[in-house]
């Protein structure tokens, strides 16, 4: 019933902006409120967009299904906001999404990466790295940088992880020049890996991809070189974060993946949003923060395009724009899914530098 | 690879087990279920890094961090279980309690330290030593000789002092401990004490095994180690240590033979089995009943 | 055949021999005590007849049937129920609803019955309330009736009991202790309580240390010490034999 | 703090003088509170509103389920988010796979899970206090380890969506239509009514005798063992149901929807409320599950003061907020002319 | 000189005041003895006394030190001692270990061992047991582990509340000899006892209380002349109306 009610006017638009604040992954949800905010006071200062100011609502979900279908409900019947970022999982943002779907909320995620997420509706965006395309990148390390054959991987049980390990396992299976020597499956809630680790060891494996974040990868890779010194470890572009290196210390030296976002970059739109970021935060924003700043440059890049805050008419010009971000060309294709671009990045003297193949370094 | 996958294992469970010893102290002396064990689990290993923070130096700043803790165990207990015990009110409701001040604990480190893992620093150079044919790091043997040390400690202050008789007596009936000329208030006190100092000893090995520390890195932790006190026998301490080593074995098992995705359930499946066949754990007694 | 017989029963704790080949037997009818130095075994005796120990040896007939191997709520179907040393009431719970819980092996009507109301649920309730408020007025407690069962004072907590174990419609009633704590005039009026019983034709097995309650109220008693049975007889033979005074009358005159 | 426990207790106190001076309009009340609830849609609140409305509801029907095995029978339960998953999976499942109607599906769940309540149950019967709450705290971890691993069935951590609302001839009820704010308030209608049930009767009676002293009602002729079991059943039921409409009102569920903390939730309803009353169970959840939605604008001490919150309450109110003994008479029923009838009138009217 | 005193002592349980003004006395080295029905409130005295219950008003003054709001180990330095109703021994103790904790404010250990060897020879069935759990000994060898207890830490004040309890005939008169035996060692008594003939032939003084206040007090023997006394707590006469109460009612019941 309120998909035509006009908005009244002249008081700010509102984007709301729903990820875990409190709880485990408060880390992430407050550094998206951030990334966010940055690109919303970059608009602000340019005049908003279609004359008015740009405010950015916060919820707190918890990270919690249920939290989050409460939340929607909240948003929806709130006719101020045209569009929500979040949520962090798939799990969380697929209880939510049948409610913005029903009402005609634009929702962008950052970070879900179900399968089928963004099929839920024709409301529901991904600004995610499809977990596929990642991969051609990482055989392409594997096979023609590495040169190596036995690989084995580490996924993180949830459903983010048991998705891309399958993913992994498919593109190894299929590439004959590769060999998948074990794949284990580990659970959250714990940082011992030393079991993984010994059936991965036990199984020769030469190269191990990490299906996880930084909080997998720098334990795993600690652990793991303490047994073998010379195992190469590779992960996917969500572990790009400066806390990779501050947990792994040595142990992440030399650890490959591909990124669509480089904060060292030497773009001025990249430097830019690094440097008011660090100035917030402290740190260097990861992947997944930038793409929070790309979600709402995309949406009110639309806006602005779409000329007015119709619902319908502002999904299609969001289906159709092609956005030119921090983390590359940003374009959603018809289920709204984002097409990325990927270069390669390896950990050095505890930096991250761009990676050319091991003949290069 | 299964000899490998034991040692693993066992340096898994003592990593519960040093966790346990104090769930179990605090459980035998009070009856208590005290779920904010977890929670001050963790809470030992930030004071400590707050205070390397502040350049005290490694020792220094554990020796602090294990003090607080060991103080928080008091004010925990001051706070919010004396009172209860004054009303003689259900032990349930002390155990909600417990769960109220891991809640707070818990949300007061993310807001102070923030919820991401951070790097906690190495306590010892890590060797690997072989042992037939298995791989043991050095930290993996002084973890292992801590708890035993601990449990040492605990047990001999438990069987064979005074206080220790005390203790178990104001676990049997506080009132009747009082008319004996026991001070049931500061044994209780020196209880929780004890229990916070050992917590913040085990989360000093273990993030400086693991170097990583985080606000809810002791809740899997914690309910793992709980259920080794349990599976060991509730209040005996060498049982707490067992049943940690039982756990850890029988998830390092688990993870050979099924996969590492298999671990916890394994846990808690040898747990269930374990209390069929003895309903009062490993080296629990049944409580004596004269009608 | 008596109506409870109790043939050569043995128990041991770890190396403690608690009862020693005891035999006794109870005639229909008739109140029957078992004293004895503290820590005789008498208590053991009753835990073992109500089927919370097992004797290690011997044989126990109940109104002609062995009770080897049966459960504690086996025993009380079969018609004896027990009080106990130190009074277990269900505290929490209303005076009335401690007796219906006695009325428990008598309830007829299923789980159904009860979620569904049905006239079977009704009818079985109403008239096991009623029994029960009447029962509770004849032992005196009537106006206890609706009172939290703690609140009781101990005299009337012992009667509660006693009232308990009459409601699982037992003939046989094992009494452990009944008058300790009370005072002379208390005791008396229970020594009158338990007389009736025994006049409305309950069988009373009684333990007890009140010489006063023991010698007026038994039709005939057993001495046990160290769990062996040291004399049996009518009171005034127990009160002679000199074994039972050294052992645990003592000398002097009895109260 | 003297405050606070002065006020708490003045509240509870009054609510306790009202249960016995208002008693005679119970029904009244009753129906009063009934079609309050029942005209609370039209009131015009919104979705969100009419969630948490539901979500109350949803937790109700779980703690007077977990009430029945706590609250009657002592059995502590650290793990009843477990049979809420397998509820809420098995209609799920069904509904999903089989197309099965929502009723069916869900009367198949609460079979289902009732039978894992006798699987749990059996085993655990020699095991007391804190054995057995560790054992249920298992029960829930293992069954969420089989939700994660079983992918054929449960789709592992992927978890299952597109769950279908409940439909009754063709006609789906959402909560645009209220329709599911009202299957929740008959279903809960239902529920509080098989707990009132089994209170008035001698499975309620006999389960508080068994927690009040399992020796002594062992010793009245009580097989405490089934009828601890039957507790583990029927508890499981109830929470097999509530699970089932769980699953069909959010349409999404996953190994996360039935964490450790959802089972201390219940267990916290129950005993904020008062263990072993019906009463207690509507006002804890109402609080416990409000409390985050109002304490919203707290923002990150929004934790910390639900922490402060179970702490207060159960320090001023160790028993529960509504855990106070009944002061009415018991009620005897009276038959006419009968001779205790008689007598009774006779006492009275010499004046006792 | 007076070693205790009790002055308008004043005691709740929740609504329910238990003590109302209670006056006491106690000289150093008498023997006093408290009698009265079932929840009179003599139980309640000695919780007061020790501060295990909270006195709502009123004084206790003992060896001239305000003792009121003590709490119960402070109390139990100064020199008082109780052996509490319903033993209170601990139950997953052995029964030495019971013993050395009833020594617990006392520092030198050998003489510790000296008064535990004294008490081992009182109650030899004690020494029998020393590594028995105190929980699975009988009544009355609680009973007995109880007043040992009491007496290990060396009291200037003992008091005992009802330590005849569910002890065999020939044991309450040694418990009582022993009772005059500790007295003459010098050691204050306070002596709560149903069996009243008893407690008041030993001692010197009584108070009778009912309802939680002091009815009557004065010298044992002039008490036990007292006509009312005899009536209600020796039970010499027994009421004749209310056993026929009693059976009457039974007799109309339709058990
Ligand atoms: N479970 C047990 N474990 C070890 N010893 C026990 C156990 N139960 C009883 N005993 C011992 O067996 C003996 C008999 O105990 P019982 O309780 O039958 O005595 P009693 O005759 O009832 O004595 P009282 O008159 O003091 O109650 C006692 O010495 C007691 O210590
Ligand atoms: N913990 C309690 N809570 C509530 N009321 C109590 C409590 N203890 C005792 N009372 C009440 O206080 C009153 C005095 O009890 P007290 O135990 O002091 O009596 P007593 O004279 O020692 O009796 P007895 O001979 O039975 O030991 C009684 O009415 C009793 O019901
Ligand atoms: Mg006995
Ligand atoms: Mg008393």
């Amino acid at each position: 019933s309120s998909s035509n009610k006009k908005d009244s006017g002249n008081g700010p638009i509102k984007i709301a902006v729903a990820f875990p604040m409190t709880g485990d992954n408060a880390e992430y949800g407050k550094s998206f409120l951030l990334a966010a905010q940055i690109k919303v006071d970059e608009w602000n200062a340019n005049g908003g967009v279609l004359g008015r100011n740009i405010e950015l609502v916060n919820y707190d979900d918890k990270n919690s299904g249920e939290e989050a279908a409460s939340i929607a409900q909240k948003i929806v019947s709130n006719p101020e906001i045209i569009g929500v970022l979040g949520h962090f999982s798939s799990g969380v943002s697929m209880v939510a999404a049948p409610t913005y779907e029903e009402n005609k909320v634009i929702e962008i995620s950052n970070t879900a990466s179900h399968p089928d997420y963004s099929s839920i509706g024709k409301y529901i965006f991904r600004n995610n790295s499809v977990i596929s395309s990642e991969f051609k990148v990482i055989e392409d390390i594997i096979t023609n940088d590495l040169s190596l054959t036995k690989v084995g991987i580490v996924a993180i049980k949830t459903d983010w992880g048991t998705t891309a390990g399958a993913i992994a396992a498919d593109m190894i299976k299929n590439n004959p020049g590769l060999e998948l020597v074990a794949q284990e499956e580990v659970l959250e809630g714990s940082d011992d890996y030393s079991l993984a680790i010994a059936k991965l060891q036990e199984a020769g494996a030469e190269v191990v991809i990490s299906v996880g974040m930084y909080s997998l990868i720098a334990p795993l890779a600690k652990q793991y070189k303490a047994v073998d010194p010379d195992i190469q470890v590779i992960g996917l572009s969500n572990a790009y974060a400066q806390q990779l290196i501050e947990l792994g210390g040595e142990a992440v030296e030399g650890i490959i993946f591909p990124v669509s976002f480089y904060a060292d970059s030497d773009e001025e739109a990249v430097k830019q949003f690094v440097t008011a970021y660090v100035e917030e935060f402290g740190s260097e924003p990861s992947a997944l923060a930038a793409q929070a700043y790309d979600s709402i440059g995309i949406l009110l890049e639309a806006v602005k395009q779409n000329g007015s805050l119709d619902k319908e008419t502002l999904r299609d010009t969001l289906n159709s724009i092609t956005y030119q971000g921090i983390t590359g060309e940003t374009k959603f294709d018809e289920i709204g899914d984002a097409t990325k671009e990927y270069t390669k990045l390896i950990v050095k003297d505890g930096k991250f530098v761009r990676y050319n193949g091991k003949a290069a370094q | 690879m299964i000899l490998q996958q034991i040692f693993n294992g066992l340096s898994l469970g003592m990593a519960y087990a040093l966790i346990a010893v104090g769930y179990s102290l605090v459980f035998g002396i009070l009856r208590l279920v005290n779920f904010s064990h977890g929670a001050v689990y963790a809470f030992g290993a930030h004071a400590v890094i707050f205070f390397i923070g502040y350049h005290f130096g490694l020792i220094p700043a554990i020796l602090l961090g294990v003090l607080l803790t060991g103080a928080l165990g008091v004010l925990i207990d001051r706070v919010a279980l004396y009172p209860l015990r004054k009303k003689k009110s259900p032990g349930i409701s002390s155990l909600i309690t417990t769960i109220g001040i891991s809640y707070i604990i818990q949300n007061l480190l993310m807001m102070g330290f923030g919820s991401e893992k951070k790097p906690f620093p190495k306590l010892f150079d890590n060797r690997i030593v072989h042992i037939l044919g298995a791989r043991i790091s050095t930290m993996q043997i002084i973890m292992f000789v801590t708890s035993v040390i601990l449990l040492a400690i605990l047990t001999f202050l438990i069987k064979g002092t005074k206080i220790g008789l005390a203790m178990r007596a104001v676990e049997q009936n506080e009132k009747n401990a009082g008319l004996m000329g026991i001070n049931t208030n500061f044994i209780i006190a020196f209880t929780f004490f004890l229990g916070g100092i050992s917590a913040a000893i085990a989360s000093v090995l273990i993030s400086g095994y693991y170097e990583i520390l985080y606000p809810t890195m002791g809740f899997m932790v914690g309910l793992k180690a709980f259920a080794a006190a349990v599976l060991g026998g509730i209040g005996v301490l060498h049982g707490a240590i067992v049943g940690g080593l039982v756990i850890g074995v029988s998830e390092g098992l688990a993870a050979t033979w099924f996969g590492s995705q298999y671990r916890d359930s394994v846990a808690f499946i040898i747990l269930i089995i374990v209390l069929i066949v003895r309903p009062a754990g490993l080296f629990g007694r049944k409580g004596i009943e004269k009608v | 055949m008596a109506y409870l017989e109790v043939n050569k029963i043995s128990i041991r704790f770890g190396g403690l021999t608690a009862i020693d080949k005891f035999d006794f037997k109870v005639e229909k009818g008739q109140i029957v005590s078992i004293i004895g130095p503290n820590g005789a075994g008498k208590t053991t005796v009753f835990n073992i007849l109500s089927g919370i120990y097992r004797a290690a040896e011997g044989e126990i007939t109940f109104d002609g049937r062995n009770l080897k191997d049966k459960s504690p709520q086996e025993i009380v179907s079969l018609g004896m129920a027990r009080t106990f040393q130190n009074i277990r009431l269900f505290y929490d719970m209303r005076v009335i609803e401690n007796v219906l819980i006695g009325t428990h092996i008598r309830t007829g009507y299923r789980f159904l019955d009860g979620l569904f109301r049905t006239k079977r649920f009704h009818l079985e309730e109403g008239e096991k309330i009623r029994y029960a408020a009447d029962l509770l007025k004849t032992v005196g407690l009537e106006k206890r009736i609706h009172d939290y069962a703690d609140n009781l004072p101990y005299g009337e907590q012992r009667k509660l009991e006693i009232a308990r174990a009459i409601a699982t419609g037992a003939r046989l009633l094992l009494l452990d202790e009944p008058a300790a704590g009370m005072n002379p005039q208390e005791s008396e009026e229970l020594r009158q309580f338990i007389l009736q019983l025994k006049n409305q034709g309950y069988t009373i097995l009684l333990i007890e240390h009140d010489m006063n309650v023991v010698m007026n109220l038994s039709d005939y008693i057993y001495v046990l010490d160290y769990g062996k049975k040291i004399a049996e007889g009518k009171p005034q033979e127990i009160l002679e034999n000199q074994q039972v005074v050294a052992a645990y009358l003592g000398e002097g005159e009895v109260e | 703090m003297e405050k606070i426990r002065t006020g708490i207790n003045r509240l509870t106190e009054g609510f306790s003088y009202l249960e016995t001076n208002v008693y005679k309009y119970r029904i009244i009340l009753y129906a009063g509170g009934l079609s309050l609830s029942m005209l609370l849609p039209v009131f015009g609140f919104s979705q969100y509103m009419t969630r948490i409305f539901i979500m109350i509801g949803i937790y109700t029907m779980l703690a007077l389920g977990l009430n029945i095995l706590t609250g009657y029978t002592g059995l502590v339960s650290l793990g009843h988010g477990g049979f809420f998953a397998i509820g809420a999976y098995t209609t799920a499942i069904l509904m999903l796979r089989f197309q099965m109607n929502f009723l069916i599906a869900v009367m198949i769940a609460m079979v289902f899970t009732g039978i894992c309540g006798l699987l749990l149950g059996l085993p655990t019967l020699r095991l007391t206090g804190t054995y057995l709450s560790i054992v249920t705290l298992g029960f829930g971890e293992i069954v969420r380890m089989v939700i994660m691993n079983f992918d054929t069935v449960t789709n592992g951590t992927l978890g299952i969506r597109n769950i279908p609302r409940p439909s009754f001839f063709g006609f789906e009820l959402t909560l645009a239509n209220h329709g599911l704010f009202y299957l929740m308030l008959v279903l809960l209608i239902l529920v509080t009514y098989v707990c009132i049930g089994i209170q008035n009767s001698n499975m309620g009676r006999t389960l508080r005798a068994i927690k009040a002293d399992e020796l002594a009602a062992v010793m009245m002729g009580i097989r405490s063992s089934r009828y601890k079991v039957g507790a583990f059943v029927v508890s499981a039921v109830l929470t097999g149901l509530a699970g089932g409409y769980y699953a069909s009102l959010v349409s999404y569920i996953d190994h996360n929807s039935f964490t450790f903390d959802v089972s201390i939730m219940i267990l916290s309803i129950v005993i904020l409320g008062g263990m072993g009353t019906i009463r207690g169970m509507f006002l804890g959840a109402a609080i416990l599950v409000a409390f985050p939605e109002v304490a919203r604008p707290l923002m990150e001490w929004r934790f910390v003061v639900y922490g402060l919150v179970l702490i207060l309450m159960m320090r001023f109110k160790p028993q529960g907020l509504l855990g106070w003994r009944s002061r009415l008479p018991y009620k005897i029923p009276v038959l006419k002319r009968s001779q205790t009838y008689r007598e009774e009138k006779e006492a009275n009217r010499r004046g006792r | 000189m007076s070693l205790l005193k009790v002055e308008n002592l004043y005691t709740n349980y929740g609504r329910i005041t238990a003590l109302k003004g209670i006056n006491l006395e106690l000289q150093e080295g008498e023997i006093i003895s408290l009698i009265g029905a079932n929840g009179a409130g003599k139980s309640t005295l000695l919780a007061s006394i020790t501060g295990t219950v909270p006195v709502a008003k009123g004084k206790i003054i003992f060896d001239k030190k305000d003792i009121t709001h003590h709490r119960p180990n402070d109390i139990v330095k100064l020199g008082i001692s109780l052996s509490m109703e319903g033993r209170g021994v601990f139950p997953r103790l052995t029964v030495e270990e019971n013993l050395l904790l009833g020594a617990y404010t006392r520092k030198n250990k050998s003489e510790i061992t000296t008064t535990i060897s004294e008490m081992y020879e009182m109650f030899p069935r004690l020494a029998q047991r020393r590594k028995q759990l105190a929980g699975t000994m009988s009544g009355g060898e609680q009973q007995m582990l109880a007043i040992a207890r009491a007496l290990m830490s060396k009291p200037r004040l003992l008091l005992l509340d009802e330590p005849s309890l569910g002890l065999a005939p020939n044991l309450v008169k040694i418990i009582f000899d022993m009772i005059k035996d500790i007295n003459r060692k010098g050691i204050s008594i306070l002596l709560i006892e149903q069996n009243a003939n008893m407690a008041m032939r030993i001692s010197n003084r009584s108070y009778v209380l009912e309802n939680g206040q002091v009815k009557l007090h004065g010298h044992s023997k002039e008490l036990m002349n007292n006509k009312e006394v005899r009536k209600a707590y020796l039970g010499e006469i027994i009421d004749p109306a209310v056993s026929k109460k009693v059976i009457q009612s039974l007799a109309s019941s339709n058990l």
